[in-house]
């Protein structure tokens, strides 16, 4: 019974950042690298490793310190906690891959300033148990990964035809080059959240008309 | 006798109206598009005449496709969308795929206009955001050009025929570039506009040939003449700012000027700078558009001026031989700012009297 | 014109590569920021102060890097760094100019976790700029930081008075017009290279 | 610069519209005397300030120019008898906006001579001028170029300001109205007179006479029969709507501007009307009062336009009938067709701040009605025609999201005096005064109940 | 807040405990970040390292066809040449291609310049044999996808590299002929490069990275010949 609970609360968190809290669809934060690096699915499943790699680490240790920091240094704390993760990052990407590391460009680094893992050090990892804090970080990557390959796939699927470099639509389809540039980029994010917005209106009306009738 | 009043109307002041209203604005910009039109058929032939039907109609469903979804009366009366299509339409070039400017027509309807409000509450010109659209989607299609098919070539064929392009398969490539000028055989046809012509190669074209519109070009901007004809009875019936298209039109002669006097052999002399290219329709017809643009009598000698001097820049001194689009564009994106900085002097608020 | 010279450094990063609308840097505060004018332009210039202290202090912070051979620290000692500066920053201008402190004080520690000082610390460092470079650079930067900012500022309070669809209001909408601002910079792209 | 192309250096404001002027139906006609009706109607509050209180019984006989009614106030004047008859009854009258207000009902005596037998002879040169404004509000004479504010208050210069000039407001801006026109051309004299006496009242050293360049034969009239003795300049100005507004007077004949929320009084400049200045001219030195006024009566469906010289309190019914109105569709206006009232019955009398009675059939195509209203599409054309220079197009805009403090800290909304220019021009018909007008009422009201 | 809260709430002592406390725990945050970063450091370092160097030395093969062994030239200002082991450092490299045989196919030179978007970096290769531009690389470029990024691997263009024409002026101290971009269509001589249409502004760019390197090295490289060759066999 009790351990269900549990269970059920463990599931609550991961999917908070997944769905309820997303942290690109929702709070609106880690813009920059969003939509700065989805122009293909690689890319984009690249960056959101990174950032789930970064969370979980991050969320971790600053749980498990989290009873010692005094307040005055929490923030320089996490700061220096997530640059030495990003760091590691950076590190491996560039031995993985050469190629890619320059796709990704100074935006690992920047996961440094990601609103989203500062924000999740702040408001959860400080207040919750180590457990509790992977999990969260788990589902905020996955929750922004989530939105990167959103973006990624119809930005890689219109500007290039491709998907994970692999031709879909066909060889004489032409490719709509603006959905590989900046704008292309701020348009999809915004076409994708006036869906959601779209999607939350009906079915509050529904909801409302529900009430009506009952 | 006695007098009885059955109806006796209760109204506020003023109870008089001028005669001019918006649809009846909207309208005569129709009109007054008309001839730019024709002439546009006369030179490219049954490709331009089917891009001036798809891109108005596109934009036209759109509008009251999205009036129907939000539940709306259908504002496809006033004119506006229309006017909006005509322009996106005379601003494309004449061979680019019919489905291209079908999806121009939807963007700029949904995204430049309908995303904002609808009519009147636009920042940015619509035809221009689905042209920018365009030219970002399609860079390649949107600069293949086909001749001016006068006076050279006086063959009705161009009636009868299409260019190969214009009937591509909806998200198809279009048809290679040779295939472009085949049904019509033009010798020598180098693909290249005046523009270009000039930029690349610094190859000037002659001033009748720019003026009158016997060049390559987006569909309605050859003819310079025929946009000044128009816009002025425009500016005749008072339906047009004036003082837009005398402001872009001089500050880009000015400054195009200046640079021709520095290195004329490098830089194009202001004549051409007028009259090449999308100029003259986009100080004419499109700047002059008065929802993206200030209305205080300062702001718009200063957006005029800033589009003029952008658009010459771009073009002397950017990667592209054209700018007049996206500096109408900025313009339009700082005119919130003219709006607000050059705020009139309200009456009774001098400085001076405020300190007494 | 010379791609390193000054002045070609200035335009790029003010108008041609503009540090939010092509490059991506700094959209939280872009979009977060932007629905008044007067807030905008006032973080506007904190972010080009923060900016222009940031990166001279970034770029002695990676000539001593470079010499002690420890470019594995740069992300650390970087972010640090400006962490530090910020907070500099915001006691030097407490102290020394209280207006100043009132008009810009509640932005400067939010500058902190905006992605555009590091960015540009980083950018400054990968293309090698020599230390004028990097001043011309970051003062470019920022004022095309504000120069994007204001003038979506500008639209957006515009924008209150129109019906924008409900589904649009906020974040959706700022982006779309983002989206076509970003559209009209192209026209810069390739000034001064012909 | 450009003015002196356009306009041939004739003095005038900025902005401002030009509606059709149409006075040319009743410009060339002389002043006549319309009879008098069976029963008149004299409501208490006919002026700017406090109601009049009533002095006489229900059946008391009361002669023409009788005192009836009592100042309510120093913002107030007292009312005369129009006509030699009785007092039916004092009661509620219906008033131009539709609602109910007390009045004086008198019935004519249909046999009376309806001479005026009221009034004695006063020496105008011997008088101090706290003596004169005391006469002047005892003649009842309000402001007679439609605001009917009461003209002694005006004359009444408070402590520590000054009145160096005096403008004679003889525009007359708005379409279809001569009376102003006739007035010059016919009573000059007294017109003369009363601004001896309001010069003398009030100690000006300069009077103007701002004449619309579309009366030039009235200019004329003037300087010929300007006495000697009298210094007075008479300035051409153009044509336009609102060129007779006191603010855009001032600035086009003297360059001065009222500060916003202050009074003309404030840069030394009191404006009063012709008809104003001729009735004192006439009436204060007989000590009689205010029982008549010119008033034109026109429009496309009246049969015989004209001015004509009406007894206060003829109910607007008997005027129509004898000037011949046939229609049964139409729309009525009190005063000019930009600035008046439309009225909902003809039950309502004539009163000291009608101008002209104008009556149009329905579907007149100069009409504002029944138009469809489109978005604002920010021609700016209401940004150029206000003449006190606000932002129409803006303040509409928020006034359609109720943002009443932005439009008055930010867009001068207290301002708008509500001249209707921008109405006039907006091609989406935009009903911009409605909205201002109720913005205003709401701010003030907000203003009242939080003090 | 009112005065009964603030009894409630003990008030923060800033005594030197507490600031030694901050201290510790800072250090012990650092020491466990440095240690975490210096690990991972030592231990991507040789994977970096060789990633780095396989794709220089790939980048040279792929531009020097045939060739199978090559040697790294540092240029100094002076324009004296020193021969190094592993491509690092911020002096401009040459990049020396040798057959089997060790005899000297190519040179790859390295350049950069702007282009439409952003900045383009190629390697190219003379050949000191046919006296002409062999081998042709884009490395690193944000054109746009579908118009500026042709000059990567649009045949066409590549076409213009099988043989361009560099041959030294009489003096030897620059090329005779300033190689230049014409339209597409044109070329018409031998140190012509035909301009992908459309893509005009990128087709220019290269042309002048490869005029401006080629005016800088290829007389340092004729004039270097036979140093040159002898690196091939060390
Ligand atoms: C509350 C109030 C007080 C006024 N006080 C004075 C005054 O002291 N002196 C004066 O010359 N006019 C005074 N006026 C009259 C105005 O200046 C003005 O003549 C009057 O409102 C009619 O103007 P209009 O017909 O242009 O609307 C006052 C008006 C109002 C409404
Ligand atoms: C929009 C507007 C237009 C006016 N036009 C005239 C006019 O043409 N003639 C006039 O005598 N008064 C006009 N007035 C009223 C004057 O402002 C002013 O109140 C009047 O001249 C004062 O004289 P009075 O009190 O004797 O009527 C106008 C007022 C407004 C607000
Ligand atoms: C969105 C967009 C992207 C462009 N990208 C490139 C580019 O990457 N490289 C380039 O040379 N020109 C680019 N251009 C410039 C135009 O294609 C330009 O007309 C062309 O370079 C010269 O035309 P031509 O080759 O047809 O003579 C771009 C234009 C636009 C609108
Ligand atoms: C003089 C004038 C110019 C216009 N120019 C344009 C234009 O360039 N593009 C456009 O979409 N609509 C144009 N319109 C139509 C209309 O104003 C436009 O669709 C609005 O932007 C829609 O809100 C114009 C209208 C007028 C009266
Ligand atoms: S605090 Fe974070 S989310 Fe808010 S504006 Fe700043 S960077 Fe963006
Ligand atoms: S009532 Fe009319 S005509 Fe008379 S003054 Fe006022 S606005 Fe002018
Ligand atoms: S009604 Fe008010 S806002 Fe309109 S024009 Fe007149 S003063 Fe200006
Ligand atoms: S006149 Fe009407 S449509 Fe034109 S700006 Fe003013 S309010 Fe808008
Ligand atoms: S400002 Fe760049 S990620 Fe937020």
């Amino acid at each position: 019974m009790n351990e269900t609970k549990a269970r059920s609360d463990d599931m609550n968190v991961l999917l908070n950042g997944l769905w309820k809290e997303n942290p690109v669809f929702v709070q609106v934060l880690g813009m920059c690298p969003t939509l700065a690096i989805t122009n293909s699915v690689k890319n984009a499943l690249a960056m959101g490793l990174s950032v789930i790699f970064v969370l979980v680490m991050s969320n971790a240790l600053v749980a498990m310190v989290r009873k010692i920091v005094p307040k005055q240094v929490r923030i320089a704390t996490y700061i220096l906690i997530i640059a030495t993760f990003v760091t590691m990052v950076d590190y491996i990407i560039k031995a993985v891959s050469i190629p890619l590391y320059k796709a990704l460009g100074a935006f690992i680094a920047l996961i440094v300033v990601n609103c989203i893992i500062l924000g999740r050090a702040e408001a959860f990892a400080s207040k919750n148990t180590v457990w509790k804090s992977i999990l969260d970080g788990f589902g905020m990557g996955i929750g922004f990964t989530f939105a990167l390959l959103c973006l990624g796939s119809v930005r890689e699927l219109l500007g290039s035809g491709t998907l994970l470099g692999v031709n879909v639509l066909g060889s004489s389809f032409e490719p709509w080059v603006i959905f590989l540039l900046p704008s292309g980029g701020f348009l999809t994010l915004g076409a994708w959240l006036l869906l959601f917005g779209f999607w939350r209106e009906r079915k509050m009306r529904i909801k409302a008309d529900k009430e009506a009738t009952s | 006798m006695s007098v009885s009043v059955r109806a006796i109307e209760l109204n506020t002041s003023p109870h008089f109206k001028a005669a001019t209203s918006t649809d009846a604005i909207m309208l005569n910009v129709v009109y007054a598009l008309i001839p730019v039109c024709a002439f546009a058929v006369f030179t490219f032939g049954l490709s331009a005449f089917l891009l001036i039907l798809t891109a108005p109609l596109a934009c036209v469903l759109t509008e009251h496709f999205f009036c129907r979804i939000a539940g709306k009366e259908s504002t496809v009366g006033d004119y506006s969308a229309l006017i909006t299509g005509i322009l996106l339409a005379l601003t494309l070039p004449p061979s680019l795929p019919l489905w291209m400017a079908a999806v121009g027509g939807f963007v700029s309807i949904a995204l430049g206009k309908t995303l904002f409000g609808g009519l009147g509450q636009n920042p940015f010109n619509p035809a221009l955001v689905g042209r920018a659209f365009l030219q970002a989607a399609f860079p390649v299609a949107i600069t293949t050009w086909s001749p001016a098919l006068w006076p050279s070539v006086w063959s009705t064929d161009r009636f009868s025929h299409v260019l190969l392009p214009t009937l591509s398969l909806p998200f198809m490539k279009a048809e290679t570039a040779a295939g472009y000028i085949h049904p019509l055989s033009v010798d020598g046809f180098s693909g290249a506009t005046p523009l270009t012509m000039m930029k690349f190669e610094h190859v000037n074209t002659s001033f009748s040939s720019l003026f009158f519109g016997m060049t390559p070009g987006s569909t309605g901007e050859t003819s310079a003449f025929l946009i000044l004809l128009c816009g002025a009875y425009l500016m005749y019936r008072k339906m047009m700012d004036w003082r837009i298209p005398v402001g872009v039109i001089s500050s880009a002669f000015l400054l195009s000027a200046l640079f021709y006097a520095l290195a004329p052999d490098k830089y194009p002399p202001p004549f051409f700078t007028l009259c090449s290219g999308g100029m003259m329709l986009g100080a004419v017809f499109m700047a002059s558009d008065m929802v993206g643009s200030p209305f205080t009598p300062r702001g718009v000698w200063i957006y005029a001026t800033l589009i003029g001097a952008v658009t010459v820049t771009i073009r002397v001194l950017g990667g592209l031989p054209e700018g007049i689009m996206y500096a109408i564009l900025l313009g339009n994106a700082m005119t919130p700012l003219i709006n607000l900085y050059t705020q009139p002097r309200v009456y009774g608020t001098h400085r001076e009297l405020r300190n007494k | 014109m010379s791609q390193t010279s000054l002045l070609f450094i200035f335009i790029d990063s003010f108008i041609i590569n503009n540090i939010v609308l092509m490059v991506f840097l700094g959209i939280c505060p872009f979009l977060g920021v932007s629905g008044k004018l007067d807030t905008a332009f006032r973080m506007g210039v904190a972010v080009i102060f923060v900016l222009l202290v940031s990166s001279s202090m970034t770029y002695g912070l990676n000539l001593l890097l470079i010499k002690w051979h420890a470019e594995y620290l740069r992300i650390i000692s970087y972010i640090v760094v400006i962490a530090a500066t910020v907070q500099l920053v915001e006691m030097f201008i407490k102290k020394s100019s209280p207006g100043l402190f009132r008009a810009l004080g509640i932005y400067l520690p939010l500058i902190t976790t905006n992605c555009c000082v590091l960015g540009v610390a980083m950018f400054q460092t990968f293309r090698e700029y020599n230390f004028a470079q990097s001043m011309v650079f970051s003062l470019g930067s920022g004022m095309g930081f504000t120069l994007a900012l204001v003038i979506m500022a500008g639209i957006r309070e515009q924008l209150n008075l129109a019906d924008v669809p409900s589904i649009a209001k906020g974040t959706g909408i700022a982006l779309m017009v983002a989206g076509i601002l970003s559209m009209a910079f192209m026209g810069f792209a390739g000034l001064g290279t012909l | 610069m450009w003015q002196f192309l356009g306009s041939g250096a004739r003095k005038t404001f900025s902005h401002g519209v030009h509606p059709p002027e149409s006075k040319e139906l009743t410009q060339a006609k002389a002043i006549r005397r319309l009879p008098f009706a069976p029963e008149f109607i004299i409501p208490l509050s006919q002026h700017t300030g406090a109601p009049s209180r009533p002095i006489v019984r229900e059946g008391q006989e009361v002669v023409r120019g009788e005192p009836i009614a009592e100042a309510g106030g120093f913002v107030s004047v007292p009312m005369h008898s129009p006509v030699s008859g009785v007092v039916k009854k004092i009661g509620l009258a219906r008033d131009v906006r539709g609602g109910m207000s007390p009045a004086i009902f008198v019935r004519q005596y249909p046999g009376a001579s309806q001479e005026i037998l009221y009034g004695t002879h006063v020496d105008v040169d011997t008088m101090t001028p706290a003596e004169i404004v005391k006469a002047v509000q005892n003649t009842g004479v309000v402001g007679l170029g439609g605001a009917a504010f009461p003209t002694h208050v005006k004359l009444a210069v408070p402590e520590g300001k000054n009145v160096d000039t005096i403008i004679v407001n003889g525009c007359e801006c708005e379409p279809y109205l001569t009376t102003d026109h006739r007035v010059m051309l016919e009573r000059a004299g007294d017109m003369y007179e009363g601004i001896r006496i309001v010069k003398r009242a009030m100690g000006a050293e300069r009077v103007i006479i701002g004449v619309e360049h579309n009366k030039l034969d009235a200019v004329e009239r003037l300087r010929q029969c300007k006495p000697a003795n009298l210094d007075v300049t008479i300035e051409i100005v153009e044509a336009k709507y609102p060129q007779g507004a006191e603010k855009m007077l001032a600035k086009a004949l003297l360059n001065r501007e009222v500060p916003s929320g202050k009074l003309p009084i404030d840069v030394g400049v009191a404006v009063f009307n012709v008809a104003t200045l001729s009735q004192i001219g006439e009436l204060l030195p007989r000590k009689q009062g205010l029982i008549e006024r010119v008033v034109t009566v026109s429009g496309p469906a009246v049969q015989h336009p004209g001015n004509y010289l009406m007894a206060l309190g003829t109910p607007l019914r008997f005027v129509l009938e004898q000037v011949g109105f046939s229609k049964t569709d139409a729309q009525l206006i009190l005063g000019g067709p930009m600035m008046g009232t439309t009225v909902g019955s003809l039950d309502v009398p004539v009163t000291k701040g009608v101008t002209g009675i104008l009556a149009f059939p329905r579907g007149d195509s100069r009409l504002a009605r029944d138009e469809k209203v489109y978005a604002c599409i920010k021609c700016g054309s209401c940004v150029q025609a206000c003449p006190i220079h606000l932002n129409p197009s803006t303040l509409g805009l928020l006034a359609r999201k109720q943002e009443f403090d932005t439009m008055v800290e930010s867009f001068h909304l207290m301002d708008c005096f509500e001249c209707g220019c921008c109405s006039y021009v907006c091609p989406s018909n935009i009903p911009l005064v409605q909205h201002f007008r109720v913005a205003k009422s709401v701010v003030r009201d907000r203003k009242a109940s939080a003090s | 807040m009112t005065a009964d809260v603030q009894q409630a709430v003990p008030p923060v002592k800033v005594d030197s405990g507490n600031s030694l406390h901050m201290v510790g725990v800072m250090t012990g945050v650092g020491t466990i970040c440095g240690l975490l970063i210096v690990v991972v450091y030592q231990l991507t370092l040789p994977a970096i390292q060789h990633n780095q160097a396989t794709i220089v030395r790939e980048s040279v093969f792929e531009v020097i066809p045939k060739a199978q062994s090559q040697a790294i030239l540092a240029v100094d200002d002076s324009g004296t040449l020193t021969q190094l082991e592993s491509p690092e450092g911020t002096l401009p490299k040459l990049f020396a291609g040798y057959s089997h045989s060790g005899e000297l196919l190519g040179v790859a030179i390295e350049g950069s310049g702007r282009g439409y978007a952003d900045v383009i970096r190629v390697l190219y290769t003379y050949s000191p044999e046919k006296k002409a531009i062999i081998g042709f690389k884009v490395l690193d470029c944000r054109e746009t996808p579908g118009l500026g990024d042709k000059i990567i691997a649009d045949a066409a263009f590549q076409e213009n590299f099988k043989e361009l024409d560099v041959k030294l002026n009489a003096a030897g101290d620059a090329p005779a002929n300033a190689v230049v971009t014409v339209k597409h269509g044109t070329k018409a001589l031998p140190w012509q490069i035909d301009a992908i249409s459309g893509a005009t502004i990128s087709s220019k760019a290269v042309g002048r990275i490869l005029n401006d390197g080629a005016r800088r090295f290829v007389p340092l490289i004729e004039k270097n010949l036979d140093m040159i060759t002898k690196a091939g066999t060390k």
